[in-house]
């Protein structure tokens, strides 16, 4: 794969709750988990086919429809929920927000 | 079989202490034993536990059961069946108690560790916390700290416990609308005590205690701590109950029962100690405190003042009639407890910061019937006692001495307006 | 008879001897006659521990004695509760009766606890011992004196086992307080006495300072404790009013069951415990006074109190508040007026002023169901979707309403209408509104609306109480504006406006609920989470405001801001029940809601 | 909203076997489903965080790492095997080549 393109694996960064952008201004931090990386191992005979498809413009369409044709790097199950105290002291809880696996 | 067969004695005769479940088990396989167990527990079923336990029946199965293991088994916090070990020991001491103690014994066996491990990995944690790389300011007397904020982050980066912090939260957190009054009605109080029971059951006490005991310089770090157990719902209610009503509910319950004990037990304010604690165990208490969370009495901040700490439980001593001396004591027992603000000072700033609260100022003041945990007469002999009290040759001198001879803070001379007569 | 101490408390050494006495018990008088008489008992849930043979109680002085001289193997010989490795504590129970008796067990007799420290060492000789603790005990507890009670002797403030210690010291005790009171110190027993019968509704508290003057061979001690006598209630104060005893109650548009009129006050100096929930200390019982089934079956009384201070002079008393209670709905034409006496019991007061009056002079006004002259004119546009408000309609006063409901129907007035014209009156729909007795008129089919012939709707509106069947009408004309323009808007639009996520696309369509025709744009400006949350509404007036109104919940994708029960993502708060009452940025809705920052350009599948 | 963008869903094409364009020489037909549509309602709270940490350049991590901030429009199920007989008359195959469900 080329340089930097590793395959798609679980990462993860410590962050405040403020900086998930979601609107909650919380200085509490949390372990983000998420998924980045190539997953071409992953393809299935749909894939080449819908590529192949794709490419001979066998499925009309206009460009704009979307058919991905290789499985993307995304979280197959998501971590617990994130409860935290905000800044004006209310509880809050963040559901499916960090990724357990890819 | 004599009943003696049944103990499961020591070397030198004297029974060593099982479990209650043990005891009730080895009490169960001997018939006699059983029998008794049996009997007794049909005695104090009955409504009129006096007239009940009045009968020939009842006297001799108490007579047995003392002999048997039953008599002093103890229990474990956090063992296997804690539950039906505390039950069995309440069942037998309920027999052999004289009736409501103020103080009542705990289950629990002590806590023997003095300032263990819990204080000092909470002061190494908070010294040099690994995941909150932008290091601790708390140490740094001059930056802006929020301990409790650390603590949360601590517990955030460690699965367990953001799990467990995140059920208990989001059990107690049920309704978001602003109005207090409707949120205490909404949220499911009983199943928010039981994930504040698995919080503290589950995570192990460098998070649970950091959260809870987080040494704080500001408000707005003592209002966070004052949240940490979601007090809209699993402290306050509508109406605050009556002091003594509350205990009542919670000694009705096995498991309140025991945390209660336990609180006395290691939280009694000992006045002849160096931490005001008993047997100076600092730890002992702080478990204490953290087994009453998710029960009827729990415990909270009363309000988010970071000098000085008052935890009470939410009750209240208005309409108890005579017994409002009574319940004033009880109260007094968390909200003016120097063993428990010391415990939690110990625990924020290290155990050999010194007692936070300066002991009471001991003279026999009127403090109602405590469990009186005597030391020894301490052995004084007369020169000593020259600086204490107000000492005059014979009862002339006092004039001479004027009205007042301020001695320590607590004896002081008046002027006598007659002479003591030396009949 | 009563013990004026909860409990009494005293250590013991090895070596003690028998005879010694080691303290003394009171009790105090309910009456002159009384003479007191002191027993030992066990609590019979046991046979007698094996120590209570080592002390004796004097039948009628109350002092307790040792029986035996206590050696090192009767500590040892102990299994009792220890509170430290060289103390253990001995409980006995001791009771007063009036008469000798020989029963061994407390049971119902009036007993205290008595807990003997037993030290595992010899008593500390006189050089040994500070004067203070010859004085007095490490600690004691606060004794209670009954109010109304007769005077006596309450406690022994010698220290009964150091009196022999220092034979050559003179101890001698003595009290003072602040303000006079009634106390003073036998100087031959040294017993602390109470000289009068005390009121607690005058004082329920007496902070003396006990002063022990210790006189040695060459010098003079003088040390001083605090003690603070309590003054234990009884019923001895009746009810009385401080005020009015009538209250005029009016029932007209509240008479559902439930509701509570009037707050007549009974004071009481008395304190009344409120545990334990079964105490029968000044007890009050409520009557209601009339022999009138239907005023029997309809009201009650409902007594709460409470204790207070300031206005009883800072002593507790008790304040009984009464309110007439509706134990079931009033009939909308139930017209009526008597008046309803209550008698207030103190049933623990033993005086013959036990009682209070209370009134209630009850006036219950008939409800009109009517509307006053007023004939509904709404006007609606062509435009209109489904499900759009076109109004609400109410009876006089029917907001005040409460155990009374009202139902509303809508028909066309000409009767003889041709059927195309009936038709057009199906456009609009009427459904009674949760919260209160009106009713929200809305367009309950669009196909008329686009019919150039339905221009002007004229209904009859009837309103009808359900109970009494009371009925009134009233007009009601529907005006359809705006020509049928050119369907300017969006054909691809979605099917609601809370799917929109700009105001472009949102005032570009329309959606279900929009009396416009058009989804209208609130632009909010809250930062982070926000009850201002930018949305796309069809109907501003209704839509978010935090209430599923009985339109909206027909189809929640109207107003899922305020109808939602689905997940939400990004930073919001949940309505109470339902719905978004606070969201970040901008919150719209498909399959499940999102609330998110307005700015973020539209996110793409990127390869 | 624009024109042509509908979201995730599944369609369908027959194509004969060779048209796949996984080497086989058959001209029996078949029926192949794909999916194709945008998914921006089925994100998640974990998709607009990672969004607005990757705007906001938190998380590091080189341009090439591919992070994903929103769910792709792929089949989550995939029809039953696919018999056939080649030009050659020999049997064959093939699984996972049509999507059941996205």
């Amino acid at each position: 794969a080329r340089k930097g393109r590793s395959s798609c694996t679980l990462r993860e960064a410590v962050v405040s709750v403020s900086e998930l952008g979601l609107g909650y201004e919380s200085d509490e931090t949390l372990l983000f988990r998420y998924c980045s990386g190539r997953c071409v191992a992953h393809r299935r005979n749909y894939d080449v086919s819908l590529e192949h498809m794709k490419r001979a413009g066998l499925l009309g369409g206009s460009r704009q429809d979307k058919m991905r044709h290789s499985p993307c790097c995304r979280p197959t199950t998501y971590d617990d929920d994130i409860s935290f105290l905000d800044n004006k002291n209310r509880y809050y809880t963040i559901h499916e927000v960090s990724a357990r696996e890819c | 079989v004599s009943s003696s067969a049944l103990t499961a004695s020591g070397a030198h005769g004297l029974r060593t202490p099982v479990d209650c479940v043990k005891a009730s088990d080895m009490c169960n396989q001997n018939p006699q034993c059983s029998s008794r167990y049996r009997i007794m527990r049909q005695c104090l079923v009955g409504k009129d536990r006096n007239t009940m336990l009045a009968n020939k029946e009842c006297q001799v199965a108490l007579e047995v059961l003392q002999e048997s293991p039953l008599y002093d088994c103890r229990c474990k916090r956090g063992m296997k069946k804690e539950l039906q070990c505390l039950q069995s020991y309440w069942s037998i001491h309920m027999g052999l108690s004289e009736g409501e103690e103020f103080y009542e014994t705990s289950p629990y066996e002590p806590v023997t560790i003095q300032h263990s491990d819990v204080f000092r990995l909470a002061s190494i944690i908070s010294g040099m916390d690994p995941a909150t790389a932008k290091g601790n300011q708390c140490l740094d007397q001059g930056k802006p700290c929020n301990s409790c904020l650390d603590a949360a982050k601590a517990c955030n980066l460690n699965d367990t416990c953001k799990k467990q912090r995140s059920h208990y939260i989001s059990t107690c957190n049920k309704d978001t609308t602003a109005q207090a009054g409707a949120r205490a009605e909404l949220c499911n109080r009983k199943r928010c005590h039981k994930a504040l029971r698995l919080f503290f059951d589950r995570v192990q006490t460098e998070y649970t205690y950091r959260m809870l005991f987080c040494p704080c310089r500001d408000t707005a770090c003592a209002e966070r701590r004052r949240q940490t157990i979601v007090p809209s719902c699993a402290f306050e209610e509508k109406v605050k109950p009556n002091c003594l009503e509350l205990r009542k509910t919670c000694r009705s319950d096995p498991l309140c029962r025991s945390r209660l004990a336990d609180f006395h037990t290691n939280c009694q304010t000992t006045p002849h100690s160096i931490t005001n604690c008993p047997n100076e165990n600092y730890q002992a208490c702080l478990a204490s405190y953290v087994g009453l969370i998710g029960s009827d009495m729990t415990l909270n901040y009363v309000d988010a003042s970071y000098a000085n700490i008052t935890i009470s439980p939410w009750c209240t001593c208005r309409g108890s009639g005579n017994q409002e001396e009574e319940c004033e004591k009880f109260l007094s027992d968390f909200r003016d407890n120097t063993c428990l603000r010391n415990s939690i000072h110990a625990f924020g700033y290290g155990p050999d910061s010194g007692p936070f609260a300066k002991p009471v100022a001991v003279t026999p003041s009127p403090r109602p019937d405590a469990e009186p945990v005597r030391l020894s007469e301490p052995s004084v002999n007369q020169n000593d006692i020259k600086d204490d009290a107000c000492v005059f040759s014979t009862c002339a001198n006092l004039k001479e001495n004027g009205p007042k001879c301020n001695l320590s803070n607590d004896y002081f001379c008046k002027d006598e307006p007659k002479l003591i007569s030396m009949e | 008879l009563y013990f004026p101490q909860s409990s009494y408390s005293e250590s013991v050494y090895v070596g003690q001897h028998a005879g010694s006495p080691v303290l003394q018990l009171h009790a105090m008088l309910d009456t002159e006659l009384e003479r007191p008489r002191f027993f030992l008992c066990w609590t019979n849930m046991l046979k007698p521990p094996h120590y209570i043979s080592w002390f004796q109680l004097d039948e009628n002085t109350g002092i307790l004695s040792m029986n035996k001289t206590l050696d090192w193997n009767d500590f040892s010989s102990l299994t009792v509760k220890s509170t430290s490795a060289y103390q253990k504590v001995l409980t006995l129970m001791a009771e007063v009766a009036h008469m000798a008796h020989n029963s061994s067990s407390c049971i119902g007799n009036i007993s205290v606890p008595i807990s003997v420290f037993f030290i595992n060492m010899t008593a500390p000789t006189c050089n040994e011992t500070s004067l203070e603790r010859i004085c007095f005990p490490e600690k004691d507890i606060n004794p209670h004196i009954m109010e109304n009670r007769p005077p006596g002797p309450f406690r022994q403030l010698r220290r009964l086992t150091h009196q022999d210690l220092c034979p050559n010291f003179t101890v001698t005790y003595s009290i003072e307080s602040e303000v006079p009171s009634p106390f003073m110190v036998d100087r031959n027993t040294s017993e602390l006495v109470v000289t009068s019968q005390l009121d607690r509704e005058e004082k329920e508290g007496y902070s003396l300072e006990l002063i022990c003057t210790v006189m040695t061979e060459s010098k003079l001690y003088r040390f001083f404790t605090p003690l603070l006598v309590n003054v234990y209630d009884e019923d001895d104060s009746p009810p009385y009013l401080n005020g009015t005893d009538t209250e005029e109650v009016v029932i007209e548009f509240n008479r559902m069951k439930g509701a509570s009129f009037g707050n007549l006050l009974v004071y009481d100096k008395d304190t009344t415990p409120i545990y334990p929930r079964d105490q029968i200390h000044n007890k009050f019982v409520g009557k209601l006074m009339t022999n009138d089934s239907w005023v029997k079956e309809r009201f009650s009384v409902e007594d709460s109190f409470n204790e207070e201070k300031a206005i009883f002079g800072n002593i507790r008393g008790t304040i009984h508040k009464y309110q007439l209670i509706l134990k079931t709905n009033i009939l909308a034409t139930e017209k009526r007026s008597f008046q309803l006496d209550y008698l207030v019991n103190d049933t623990t007061f033993p005086g013959s002023k036990a009682t209070v009056m209370l009134h209630f002079n009850v006036t219950i006004l008939p409800v009109a169901v009517h509307f006053s002259n007023v004939t509904y004119l709404f006007s609606i546009s062509r435009q209109s979707a489904a499900f759009a408000q076109i109004g609400r309609v109410c009876v006089d006063n029917c907001l005040k309403f409460q155990g009374i409901s009202i139902t509303y129907r809508l028909a066309p007035a000409e009767k003889n209408a041709s059927a195309s014209a009936r038709s057009c009156y199906t456009a609009v729909g009427i459904a009674p509104s949760f919260l209160d007795i009106s009713a929200i008129l809305y367009v309950n089919h669009t196909e008329p609306l686009r019919r150039a012939e339905c221009q002007k709707l004229h209904f009859t509106l009837v309103a009808q109480e359900k109970k009494t069947q009371l009925q009134t009408k009233t007009q009601l004309v529907i005006q359809i504006n705006d020509d049928l323009e050119k369907q300017s808007v969006e054909n691809d639009c979605p099917l609601y406006c809370a799917k929109h996520r700009r105001r472009g696309p949102c005032e570009s369509c329309g959606g279900l609920g929009a009396p416009t025709g058009r989804c209208q744009w609130r632009q909010g400006n809250g930062k982070g989470v926000s009850k201002n949350y930018s949305t796309c509404s069809p109907d501003l007036r209704t839509c978010p405001d935090g209430y599923c109104d009985v339109i909206e919940s027909k189809n929640i994708s109207i107003c899922p801001q305020d109808c939602t029960t689905k997940p939400i993502v990004g930073g919001h708060e949940r309505g109470l029940l339902h719905g978004i009452s606070a969201g970040f940025g901008t919150c719209y809705c498909a399959d499940k809601c999102f609330c998110e920052n307005d700015n973020v350009v539209e996110p793409m599948c990127d390869d």
